[in-house]
């Protein structure tokens, strides 16, 4: 078995000066492979996929139809056609709340979400609740980012039509207990839709066993490029649903007034897809598989240890969520007394620590916590403990560059 | 400057040791500025007699760079006619995007030049000029101004 | 001055064995320093754009904001606030179908497009005109393509509230008169879209001078990579509309029950951007402008007057659209009697020409022209008068080949 | 083989002199299959006594795969009965998708099998299959079937 350390040097980015890139949970480094497969498909098979009848266009709609068994494979669904491919997590959940939520929530329905949801998780079910005059309604977590069996069990009720919910916090790194919670929720007979952009690059994935009607994630947290993002959902509730977007490659006929849908996933593509981004992220999730989601939880969770165990050494300092660092998936959310998170940021910048400081498209849950913004320092598995000793080294020294004395 | 040099140097004192920080008894103009990304809130008070600004402070919360960048300010403005503190605003934010360089110009911001190294950091650029856009937004609209502090 | 076969070097799949691709109104090719400056965002500051305030992170905007401004410059918009980047033309036309059309267009009203339309343009106001029972009328061209001056004169009137047209049909390959359509709309108080996926790889596009208030294009017909297109809207009529997709990096504040939205153009721009395929597009855009459009209407001028000529030979072949080879903008969409146009092409194919066959996303026209398919050959410059010479030889085979003797 | 030696020694044949085509008097299944990405269009007609297939014929146009294939089935499947028409039809479309590839399963499928190597040209796939997949359709569901041609 290769050494977890071994896999850094496909990643010339991190090879090519001093920086410490900590802010994986918003976007991730891309290995070599990754670039060279995007590369090596517009060099090989460039073409416009599912239209042609010729080599190349064959050549490219296998590359992209193998890139959605990849993806499937994956995340353990039933079958390739549930996997639609979209820019980004983002643009999987608006689709969920366009097609599928403004057609099954009605007036006095309710919608279920959690104070943690990143924004992307909110304005769409806000959107749908405003247009149908529905309600939504928050999960609360407790101190520790924990939402208890209480807390859902007495919001989800009979009235509830959807609850989206996300796998894991980007701000407490908390996971949150989805399988519990769709169990629950499909005894109330709504349907839960999972944002997995923060849970699918840490660990495996398997929506069936999760119980998931839909699941989205995004390419770019996970090694693969921007621009592709996924939505998986299931079968019998995709046929069921309207096409969002609408134009080429998802239809069967046109006439001037109307028109017929193509079958599952090319109903929700419209126009020309992005194989290139869709081969990326195959072989992001190729490249994934092959290091192992063992050996990535190992490593995330020994360098988060650390992390949090210095940085528990600093008494200015608060770190939100749970004190396990198990259970942190990587993700460490902090404050520090009297400094402002993007006095923060902006200083480690000057040692060439790179952080996230700022509200992490998560108002409401700034607001439950009481903080207009924190500072976050996120890990993947490529990164390293002598990374971690001199992010402890520089964050000490923060207080005293903000005027604090030594 | 680096940037550590800068804050140790300038920003901290008026960070910390703000001198127009407070509120302000009967001012004539009060408006809030925000910054929604950052959460940088102020709330700039103003004396005005004449056309010329008597007294001012701020109260509020934010990042050192949006504090400070106000301190300085309020500091600059006080005893300066409207028309001046305006045309300061204009060169200020200018020196901050990038399109003032001359040296006239920038020196006379007097301590407040010494941001200048803040338009090599576009997302604290909103932060350096909170106080800046919201005194000149109050000073040329006066009646989207009121003239207390909203408890 | 470069000769304009001298590009052709930098097209990897051009250079890598015998076939000749004649399917570029699909999707064109994309040459090395497209690809290279792909994989340099990434391996030197790659990070989430428009979020951080460490070095990758700005550097990462400043490339993706950059690219915005390359766009504007490119067609002539006023601000780089009025480029949105989108997936592609379907999404461009979605997004202007969704938040202006739902809010403007009213019972009883008209939105008139063309019979030429392709289905990204037609789709999405089919539901706009479904949703609020307003009526969606045809243009027709003449025999030659052509929508005459009564055509539009007499289709768009007092209740017309959006025009939404193809500035070149992917069939016909016509060039509509759309600015005169523009002036002639805004005299009746109608706003225009225009469709520019097929006219802005191949001529010099000045929205301001068309006059257009919505233009859409795609960046994997330019050179460009897939997975990027571009909304360009006037700044007013954007300012105005509310959003689309929803989430991350399009809000200001954000609460349990509301939201307000980030400025232009953020506000269109939900989620983690796609700054790799913004960067590619502006690389895409430079290569362009460095071979200039005038280098390449001529060389597309040539070669389709070389590979009509070479057509009119076969007296069973019929071309589509204008006799004069200047108007077809490279496009040349043709039938063979006897012979099934997928038939053409997969017998084409066995002699590596990739040519397009089937509806082209255009049924309507498919309709209107009395034809379920045609094949379809579609010209860029970096196509060679050799490859035009291999076709015609290849195409005046197929007879022979589908058993009509020689 | 290559495709065009199939177009050559096969298809063509079958797609210009075709056996099967036309109408049938008084049928007693008749079903409209269509591929909406090419045009293909077909309206398959049959005759069957006491679950037999007795007669057979098509109508239609579509690309000289689609129409080739069709007026083979059709020559295979009379004289045959309803089960073993259906289960050539899963073996037709088992060996297009590449699922079914012994050579006994595809002999049954005597001169058809020639279309064996549609199956590298997916866009193709459903030009080839369309008779087939509407004979199984018809038999399976004769419900959905009319019992003339529509005018
Ligand atoms: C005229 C026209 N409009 C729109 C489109 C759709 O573009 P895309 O598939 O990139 O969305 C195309 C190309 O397919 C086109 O030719
Ligand atoms: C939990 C969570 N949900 C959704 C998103 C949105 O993902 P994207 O920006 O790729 O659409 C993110 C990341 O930004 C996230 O962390």
């Amino acid at each position: 078995m290769a050494n977890i350390g071994d896999y850094r040097k496909d990643f010339d980015i991190l090879n090519s000066g001093d920086y410490v890139y900590f802010d994986n949970a918003a976007t991730s480094q891309r290995p070599n492979q990754v670039l060279d497969a995007i590369s090596n498909f517009y060099r090989t098979a460039n073409a416009n996929p599912l239209r042609g009848l010729y080599d190349w266009s064959i050549a490219a709609t296998d590359m992209y139809e193998d890139s959605r068994r990849v993806v499937a494979d994956f995340i353990g669904a039933a079958t390739p056609e549930e996997i639609i491919f979209t820019r980004n997590t983002s643009e999987s959940l608006n689709l969920v709340a366009y097609s599928y939520g403004l057609d099954n929530v009605s007036e006095g329905d309710e919608v279920v979400i959690s104070v943690m949801e990143h924004h992307s998780n909110i304005l769409p079910w806000q959107m749908v609740c405003r247009k149908k005059n529905a309600k939504l309604v928050y999960l609360e977590p407790d101190e520790e980012g924990v939402i208890s069996k209480e807390e859902y069990e007495s919001k989800i009720t009979d009235r509830t039509k959807v609850v989206a919910i996300g796998h894991v916090s980007n701000v407490m790194g908390v996971t949150n207990p989805v399988k519990e919670i769709v169990a629950y929720a499909k005894s109330k007979g709504a349907i839960v839709v999972v944002d997995g952009a923060q849970s699918t690059p840490h660990m495996k994935i398997n929506v069936q066993d999760l119980g998931a009607d839909f699941f989205a994630f995004s390419g770019h947290k996970m090694l693969g490029p921007m621009g592709i993002g996924v939505l998986y959902g299931r079968k019998e509730l995709l046929e069921n649903m309207s096409p969002f977007l609408t134009g080429g490659e998802m239809i069967e006929y046109v006439t001037r007034t109307d028109a017929t849908y193509a079958e599952l996933p090319h109903k929700f593509e419209a126009g020309t897809v992005n194989a290139s981004g869709a081969v990326g992220l195959a072989e992001a999730i190729r490249y994934l598989q092959n290091v192992g989601f063992e050996a990535i939880e190992a490593q995330e969770q020994k360098l988060t240890a650390l992390l949090m165990e210095g940085m528990s050494k600093l008494p200015y300092i608060k770190i939100y969520g749970s004190k396990d660092p198990k259970k942190h998936c990587g993700i460490v959310t902090f404050t520090i007394d009297g400094v402002h998170p993007h006095d923060i940021s902006s200083v480690l910048n000057d040692d060439h620590v790179c952080i996230r400081a700022g509200h992490h498209c998560a108002q409401p849950l700034m607001q439950f916590i009481g903080e207009g913004s924190t500072a976050r320092a996120s890990l993947y598995f490529y990164n390293t403990e002598e990374e971690v000793k001199i992010f402890l080294e520089k964050l000490a020294k923060v207080r005293e560059v903000m005027g604090y004395g030594a | 400057m680096e940037l550590k040099q800068l804050y140790r140097e300038i920003v901290n004192e008026h960070n910390l040791r703000p001198v127009h920080k407070g509120k302000l008894e009967n001012p004539d103009l009060v408006m809030r500025g925000i910054n929604p990304s950052c959460g940088d809130d102020i709330t700039l008070q103003l004396k005005v007699e004449n056309g010329v600004i008597t007294d001012g402070k701020y109260i509020g919360s934010g990042c050192a760079i949006s504090q400070a960048s106000v301190d300085m300010m309020v500091d600059q403005i006080i005893g300066k006619s409207k028309e001046d503190a305006i045309k300061l605003a204009e060169t200020f934010m200018g020196m901050i995007k990038g399109d003032i360089t001359d040296e006239e110009s920038i020196e006379s911001l007097d301590e407040a030049a010494s941001l200048q190294d803040v338009r090599h950091m576009p997302a604290r650029v909103k932060c350096a000029v909170l106080g800046w856009h919201t005194m000149q937004e109050m000073l040329e609209h006066p009646e989207k101004a009121v003239d207390k502090v909203e408890e």
